[in-house]
């Protein structure tokens, strides 16, 4: 993939964030820069209060003793002031290391030790308990600077001090230094550290991410380029700030582009907040947006009939055309008729409830999202994409250009980033928001980055036709079918379980020659589905090994095959045969972890027969197994379970049945 | 001297054809928490029922018919209106009474006419003198009146032996002590609605007849209303005792009042004395003369 | 369903507080000052004008003043009529007593002097609560009545017991055409209402509320009962006597005591308790109601081709009037504005029901 | 959406104050004597005792031994045929319940005594009736003066908002709450009033285990941030040894127990009384 012209990423002109802020200081001094829902307004702060407030703060913490490459956490929901934490840390050159406001003390202790953190600014009493306690490990930590002071009152701690009295104290020595703050922004420059991020590791102790001015300024003036992100942006920053999902979208882009971020209330009123916002730019991790239409779908329930008529009337319409006509693509006239329509009957007012009305671009990343997820929110006029990166590249990567949008892909890499494709499938990329280091841990740093300069995601994906990244697995997951096609199993197991139908899947087929799947049905889904076709069963065993319910599974493999036949590189690893197994995977009995992770290689062992009957010829497999009953005894199951065939698909035929449905 | 009690003696017997129409009224608040405004309207219609049916059939047949009426009338406002407002504040349900008084204006002079009819009881209408040797000249006393008076008076007697005596009576006064423990004793609440507006439809039929045949049975007779409402106000809305009294004050204050302070002012106060009065009383004794006193809870 | 609030965010308590937050309430309320004053004048007949809006407009104002009362502090009055009355005589006498007073005047003077006898009837509140005050507040209907009736100073000794008032000049200008009229009352009630409106949104209007709805806690939480109550039978009393002194002058023009009796309060009380008490667009839709309902019913038989005599079609007028406010209390006992209120929130949570 | 909890519920870990350790100043409230009879029934006879600036001072009792006739006396709802009230050093006269409130004495009820056909905001609005100062004519004008005084009220009436937590439920009717909230929504129109002294009848009546933490750290929280005197009704006996700083036992309208918590706790009269009765 060759790279295309870096744009300016800040190196050469040498901008800060503390720079930017003294850039729309001057430029657009009495436009909002933050606001803050409190006590039942929007308080705004303008760029020049902003600015004010900053260099107060900065001051303050000079006063305290704070130096250029101390390090500062910062710890709690989103705040103006603690956003200006941030900013006032940079300028003098200190590091802000914003942390989860979630964590417990204990979790935290490492951070304190691994950044040697002097000084803290903590949102409320609840915080300041933590970083007492966090202080009785680590006595480094000299200075807690607290927002809230309610509950406070009596604590007489040393190096306690609120936030009114530091910037009081910051005006002051202002006054007596009025060069002071200018000549430390002076002494920046763009390379140096302007946060730390703390990545929870899956083993291991949390690294820190250095990222540079240069390299946050960079992507977040990549997002605004490339989106045509200004000014007049509303953003709501509800997500943690420690997260650079967040921080980036709410804190260096806003900078970059200088539009106004916003706070909510309060954890509770995040949904109200939205509505009243009605943010024009939007990031939500999928887990939220799966909420959401949850909730959409609830309420939908209790209305009347012919109100609920209309809405799935409108929905169907909003599936089959939505996207297009939200892609620019052709549709005929009496669809685009009905669409505006529903528009004005359901699309419009649902956008509304959900707080999306304004919204010009919003953006999902993490985990996989299911593609009907995906689709509801595109379909009904909410300009959904997907991106792509990590707190490493400074989500600098890849993201979904309108006009462009696939609901499987992370879309092509984005100007100024470079990607190539391991031999083993994994994705190796160069990016001007790539991180420094990681701190204080060079080991692990070799480790990321290689002698050319490659950063390793982790990840397995490949371009597709249209060059767009698809992400498939995680790299050392990835296997292959003895015919060499990769063989990516959470690829597969995350389409199965999109459906309602299969809570749990397990694919098989590294070194194999096919590909099989174990499938757990959704108890509850398969249930109601069954109970509406009269379907009698007497527990989960009974009904996982009913015929229907066998055609049900076997039709969303189907589907599943046909996608991936699209993919000449998957094509080889559809699913030939599957089972629905005879009980529900369990964390008591091992199978899953706690998180409800499949735990592969103990089901492989423990289901070592059935993995047989899958890739033999016969079609029923017999067992016994173990289960624990709920009230602690054991049990055995004994059960001739089914093994069916499913149907493949050539490309040539994915094509076919692709146009035809197009 | 004389001429002084014969006010009062006149005073007393309109105030007892007062008590009559005010024990409709608390029946019906005591049994159902109701302000029934549309009793004078149901005066109205039993009066012009009687009236018409005693034109062409013996009296105690047009009687015992329009007894039924108000009986049908009773079941009536039963099925339409009071258990479709169960629980509704006391103001939605005096407004309703006022929807059932338009609606038997119109539904009565619909049915039996809009003219004056007369009701002749056979009573006599001369004017007697009595106790001439107590008085210089006697007492002069309208006959009629008289005996409309021990009518009702008797009528106020049953009534109150009715509802002291008689389980279906002590019933009625557990419903208005409270709703939710009559029910949860087993009385049906709609029953006893019934029996309190048939109850109350028998009173305003007596006091109809009576009044009727004073006056004629016209229009006019819904104004009744009007004038027990002090008197129910005076004695307490769930006092039975205080409608009877109630209504002897307001009858005797308002015949005093006309007589001696009616012409001083202009004459034409009956309208309003009565209110008056029963206001001046409201600001010693908020409650009423024998209604239930009740201390504020916090 | 229309209603797209995203972005309407407030930054300051002064916008969070407006009267109409909501950009498509204020669009709306646009529009229909817009027909009022624009094109019901350009389009509406004289019928129309005299029969429909301009007592619809002044039994309005006549009803709001009265929700203030029995729908905000919770006093329930049977007098009403009587305080139009008072209205009505207060701006006769001095009219005519005054000659060269500002009509303006004269109809302020007489609201002013209808505070003062309302707020006499209303010291009984102080003691006697529910129906207990109705009935107070009826004697004030009836002693009224006779008042006007019986004292001939106060009808100039008119031997006919009828007034007649003079000519409407404001300003100089004389505001005689149905239409001229028309837009005289309509920016009055307009005023009137925002009065109430800004009233209902003060610290007065939540001391009535909240005495109608917990006295004893109003008072320990530090609300007067005293002001709280005066001060209620004072406004609505002064609407009242703004009103009866437009309904005299600008809609009867001559007119006895009988145009204001037992009868007029009765409807009043329809009014606000069919379009909803505690409701300041309750109390238009319950005029709009009462005024157009009769209206209606008596025009039906023609419509539908049934001859009737009279008599018939009064009484028939008289039942299905009863039924429906029956009806009505059955149906939605929180008035029509409780309606509008479900409607509004329906649309503003479209599609979803709740 | 509506909240049942608080935004954070958490304990503090190592909180410095210790309850005892509580500063309680003069005498703020001083009952003498007071008895009270309604018709011929004695509610209260002969009853005495203090209330000392900054305390917690519970009043605890079976049912219908006259501690919400307590309340009521002392708010000026009752007024006691005998005995004496002094109010911060000056003895009081008979009084109506406005004028006790107009000293600085607010108070919430043992059945909820909110007004139900307003908004949270307009109920704890209404706790600040008593500072509004413009008058009828320009509330009608409403701009100007009287906007001027409901924004500088609602500034305040939203920082009680914050303090409670319910910030979601601001423009709610109160009638659609949740008991619990309408619990807290009447704490929050009693602080609107910023007493002096904060009368609280059976604040967590009928709630639930989590409810009632949340309720004694807002209660402990208002006595600790604005210094508020707490006279406290209630029957949940560890919430009141827990933060009470001294306990009035009531029992058939008369004093059986009068002390800090552990004095009473172990006077043999009220554990007869009343400890010994399960409820």
């Amino acid at each position: 993939m060759p790279a295309t012209a870096a744009p300016d990423t800040g190196l050469t002109t040498g901008l800060t964030f503390p720079r930017l802020l003294l850039k729309h200081a001057a430029e657009r001094r009495d436009r909002p820069a933050l606001r803050e829902k409190d006590l039942g307004i929007w308080q705004t702060w303008s760029w020049g209060q902003s600015a004010e407030e900053i260099r107060a703060l900065a001051c303050g913490l000079a006063s305290l003793g704070l130096k250029r490459g101390d390090a500062l956490a910062i710890i709690g929901e989103n705040r103006p002031r603690l956003y200006w934490s941030l900013t006032a840390a940079q300028s003098l050159g200190a590091i802000p290391v914003p942390l989860y406001q979630d964590a417990v003390a204990q979790e935290m202790v490492f951070v304190f030790q691994n950044a040697e953190i002097t000084f803290a600014i903590a949102e409320d009493q609840e915080q300041v308990d933590k970083l007492l306690e966090i202080r009785a490990q680590f006595p480094a930590l000299a200075h807690i600077i607290y927002d809230d002071p309610r509950g406070l009152r009596g604590y007489t701690q040393q190096g306690l001090i609120s936030f009114e009295e530091l910037q009081k104290r910051g005006r002051e020595w202002h006054g007596a230094n009025p060069d002071f703050f200018l000549q430390e922004i002076d002494k920046g420059s763009a390379s140096d550290i302007a946060a730390l991020f703390y990545t929870s590791g899956t083993t291991g102790s949390p690294k820190g991410v250095v990222l540079t001015h240069q390299a946050m300024i960079a992507s977040g003036r990549a997002y605004s380029d490339f989106e045509n992100i200004g000014a007049d942006e509303e953003l709501l920053a509800y997500l943690p700030m420690a997260w650079i999902g967040q921080n980036l979208f709410s804190y260096a882009q806003s900078m970059v582009a200088g539009f106004c971020v916003s706070c909510p209330e309060s954890s509770e009123t995040v949904m109200n907040d939205m509505r009243e916002i009605g943010p024009t730019y939007y990031f939500a991790p999928p887990r939220v947006l799966e909420g959401l239409l949850t909730t959409v779908m609830i309420r939908m329930e209790d209305a009347s009939y012919l109100k609920r008529r209309m809405f799935h009337y409108f929905m169907n319409l909003a599936r089959r055309v939505g996207s297009r006509i939200l892609d620019g693509k052709s549709v005929s006239a009496s669809d685009r008729l009905l669409y505006s329509l529903g528009n004005m009957a359901v699309y419009g007012p649902l956008r509304n409830a959900l707080g999306m009305s304004r919204v010009k671009v919003a953006y999902t990343a993490g985990e996989a999202i299911g593609p009907d997820l995906f689709v509801f929110y595109r379909s009904i006029g909410i300009n959904l994409k997907q991106l792509y990166g990590q707190t490493e590249t400074t989500v600098y990567v890849c993201v979904q250009p309108n006009g462009a949008v696939k609901p499987d892909t992370v879309g092509p890499p984005l100007p100024g980033c470079e990607i190539k494709i391991a031999g083993d499938g994994e994705v190796l990329l160069k990016t001007p928001g790539l991180f420094r280091e990681y701190f204080k841990n060079a080991e692990a740093t070799a480790e990321a980055i290689d002698s050319e300069g490659w950063f390793r995601t982790g990840d397995a994906g490949f371009f597709d036709e249209d060059g767009h990244l698809k992400i498939i697995d995680r790299a050392k997951d990835v296997g292959r079918l003895i015919d060499g096609t990769l063989f990516a199993p959470k690829y597969i197991e995350n389409k199965l379980k999109f459906f309602p139908h299969i809570k749990e899947a397990v694919a098989f087929g590294d070194g194999r020659d096919h590909a099989t799947a174990m499938i757990n049905i959704d108890i509850e889904a398969v249930g109601d589905w069954a109970e509406r076709r009269n379907l009698g069963y007497s527990g989960y065993t009974d009904l996982a090994a009913k015929p229907e319910v066998y055609e049900l599974v076997r039709d969303c493999l189907e589907k599943v095959n046909l996608d991936l036949a699209h993919d000449p590189k998957l094509a080889n690893s559809q699913v030939q045969r599957f089972v629905i197994l005879h009980k529900e995977l369990d964390a008591d009995d091992g199978e899953l972890t706690r998180t409800r992770k499949v735990r592969r290689r103990i089901i492989a062992d423990k289901y070592q027969k059935i993995i047989d009957a899958l890739y033999g010829r016969e079609s029923t497999v017999q067992i016994d197994a173990q289960v624990k009953f709920e009230d602690g005894r054991t049990g055995i199951i004994r059960a001739d379970l089914r093994i069916m065939d499913v149907k493949t698909y050539t490309p040539e035929q994915a094509a076919g049945m692709h146009r035809k449905a197009a | 001297m004389g001429p002084f009690i014969e006010v009062v003696l006149g005073g007393l017997m309109a105030g007892v054809l007062y008590s009559l129409v005010a024990l409709g009224f608390v029946l019906i608040y005591k049994a159902s928490g109701v302000f029934n405004f549309s009793q004078g309207a149901m005066v109205l219609l039993a009066a012009l029922a009687f009236a018409r049916f005693s034109e062409v059939m013996p009296m105690p047949v047009a009687f015992l018919l329009a007894a039924v009426l108000m009986v049908a009338l009773a079941f009536a406002v039963e099925w339409l209106v009071l258990r479709r407002l169960v629980n509704q504040e006391g103001i939605i349900l005096f407004l309703a009474t006022f929807g059932i008084t338009y609606f038997i204006e119109g539904f009565g002079p619909q049915l039996f006419g809009d003219s004056i009819y007369r009701i002749d009881l056979g009573m006599p209408k001369e004017p007697k003198i009595i106790l001439e040797n107590m008085f210089e000249g006697g007492l002069l006393i309208n006959l009629e009146d008289l005996i409309a008076a021990v009518i009702a008076g008797l009528l106020v007697a049953f009534l109150a032996l009715f509802f002291q005596k008689t389980a279906t009576g002590r019933a009625l006064r557990a419903v208005a002590d409270d709703h939710q423990a009559a029910q949860s004793v087993g009385i049906p609440l709609n029953h006893i609605w019934v029996i309190v507006w048939s109850v109350s439809g028998f009173v305003a039929l007596v006091a109809g007849m009576i009044w009727g045949s004073k006056l004629g049975v016209q229009f006019s007779l819904v104004l009744i209303a009007l004038k027990a409402i002090p008197v129910v106000i005076l004695g307490g809305f769930t006092s039975i005792p205080g409608a009877i009294v109630g209504g002897l004050i307001i009858g005797v204050g308002e015949k005093i009042a006309e007589v001696y302070l009616g012409p001083i002012i202009g004459g034409g106060i009956e309208n309003w004395f009565a209110y008056m009065l029963a206001l001046a009383f409201l600001l010693i004794r908020p409650e009423g003369l024998f209604g239930e006193r009740h201390i504020d809870r916090v | 369903m229309f209603y797209r609030e995203n972005g309407q965010f407030k930054t300051s308590y002064q916008a969070d507080q407006a009267l109409l937050p909501i950009v498509q309430d204020r669009v709306f309320m646009v529009i229909v000052l817009l027909i009022a004053f624009v094109a019901i004048p350009l389009l509406a007949d004289e019928y129309f004008f005299r029969a429909i809006l301009i007592p619809f407009l002044i039994l309005a104002l006549a009803a709001l003043g009265l929700n203030l009362l029995v729908g905000y502090c919770g006093q329930i009055s049977l007098g009403t009529g009587g305080f139009m009355m008072v209205g009505a005589y207060a701006a006769y006498n001095l009219a005519l007593r005054i000659p060269d007073l500002n009509m303006l005047v004269v109809f302020i003077l007489a609201g002013l002097i209808t505070t003062v006898v309302g707020m006499l009837f209303g010291i009984p509140s102080l003691r006697i609560k529910g129906l207990y005050l109705a009935v107070a507040t009826l004697a004030a209907q009836f002693f009224l009545d006779w008042l006007f009736s019986r004292v001939k100073w106060f009808t100039h000794d008119s031997s006919s017991g009828s007034v007649s008032a003079p000519d409407l000049v404001v300003f100089g200008f004389n505001w005689n055409a149905p239409v001229e009229k028309y837009l005289f009352v309509l920016s009055t009630v307009v005023l009137f209402t925002l009065i109430a409106r800004n009233l209902t949104r003060s610290s007065i209007g939540r001391s009535w509320m909240a005495t109608r709805d917990m006295d004893v806690a109003a008072e320990i939480i530090g609300i007067r009962p005293v002001y709280a109550k005066l001060t209620a039978f004072a406004v609505s009393s002064f609407f009242i006597g703004v009103a009866g002194a437009l309904w005299a002058f600008v809609h009867l023009g001559s007119w006895e005591p009988l145009a204001f009796d037992v009868n007029r309060s009765f409807s009043l009380l329809f009014m606000v308790i069919i379009g909803g008490l505690g409701s300041i667009l309750g109390s238009f839709l319950g005029a709009a109601f009462i005024v157009i309902l009769p209206l209606l019913l008596n025009q039906l038989p023609h419509w539908l081709g049934i001859p009737v005599s009279t008599a018939t079609a009064a009484h028939f007028e008289s039942m299905i009037f009863g039924a429906l406010i029956i009806f009505f209390l059955i149906v939605e006992p929180h008035g029509l504005a409780r309606l509008w209120a479900i409607a509004k929130e329906k649309l503003r949570l479209w599609p979803f029901p709740h | 959406m509506i909240a049942t909890g608080p935004m954070q519920s958490h304990t503090p870990t190592n909180a410095p104050v210790e309850r005892a350790a509580r500063k309680t100043g003069e005498v703020i409230l001083a009952l003498e004597n007071i008895s009270l009879a309604f018709g011929g029934v004695q509610a209260l006879s002969n009853i005495s005792f203090d209330v000392r600036e900054h305390e917690i001072r519970a009043i605890i009792g079976p049912n219908g031994a006259g501690k919400s006739s307590m309340l009521n006396v002392i708010n000026g709802v009752y007024h006691p045929q005998q005995g004496t009230i002094y109010f911060k050093g000056e003895k009081r006269h008979r009084m109506v319940p406005h004028k006790v409130a107009s000293q600085g004495v607010a108070r919430t009820f043992q059945n909820i005594a909110l007004f139900k056909g307003m908004s949270v905001l307009d109920n704890l609005m209404t706790g600040r009736t008593l500072m509004m100062k413009t008058g009828i004519l320009q509330q009608a004008m409403y701009w100007g003066a009287t906007q001027r005084e409901e924004m500088a009220h609602r500034v305040r009436v939203e920082e009680i908002i914050e303090f409670l937590e319910i910030q979601s439920i601001r423009k709610t009717p109160v009638g659609r709450l949740p008991y619990g909230l309408q619990k807290r929504v009447e704490l929050g129109r009693a602080l609107a009033a910023e007493p002096t002294l904060l009368l609280l009848d059976e604040p967590m009546a009928g709630m639930n285990v989590e409810e009632k933490q949340d309720m004694c750290r807002f209660v402990l929280d208002v006595n600790e941030e604005f210094g508020t005197t707490i006279v406290l009704i209630e029957h949940d006996m560890g919430v009141v040894m827990d933060i009470s700083d001294r306990v009035v036992v009531l029992d058939y309208g008369r004093k059986i127990g009068d002390g800090v918590p552990d004095e009473v706790r172990n006077n043999q009269a009220v554990i007869d009384a009343y400890l010994g009765v399960q409820h």
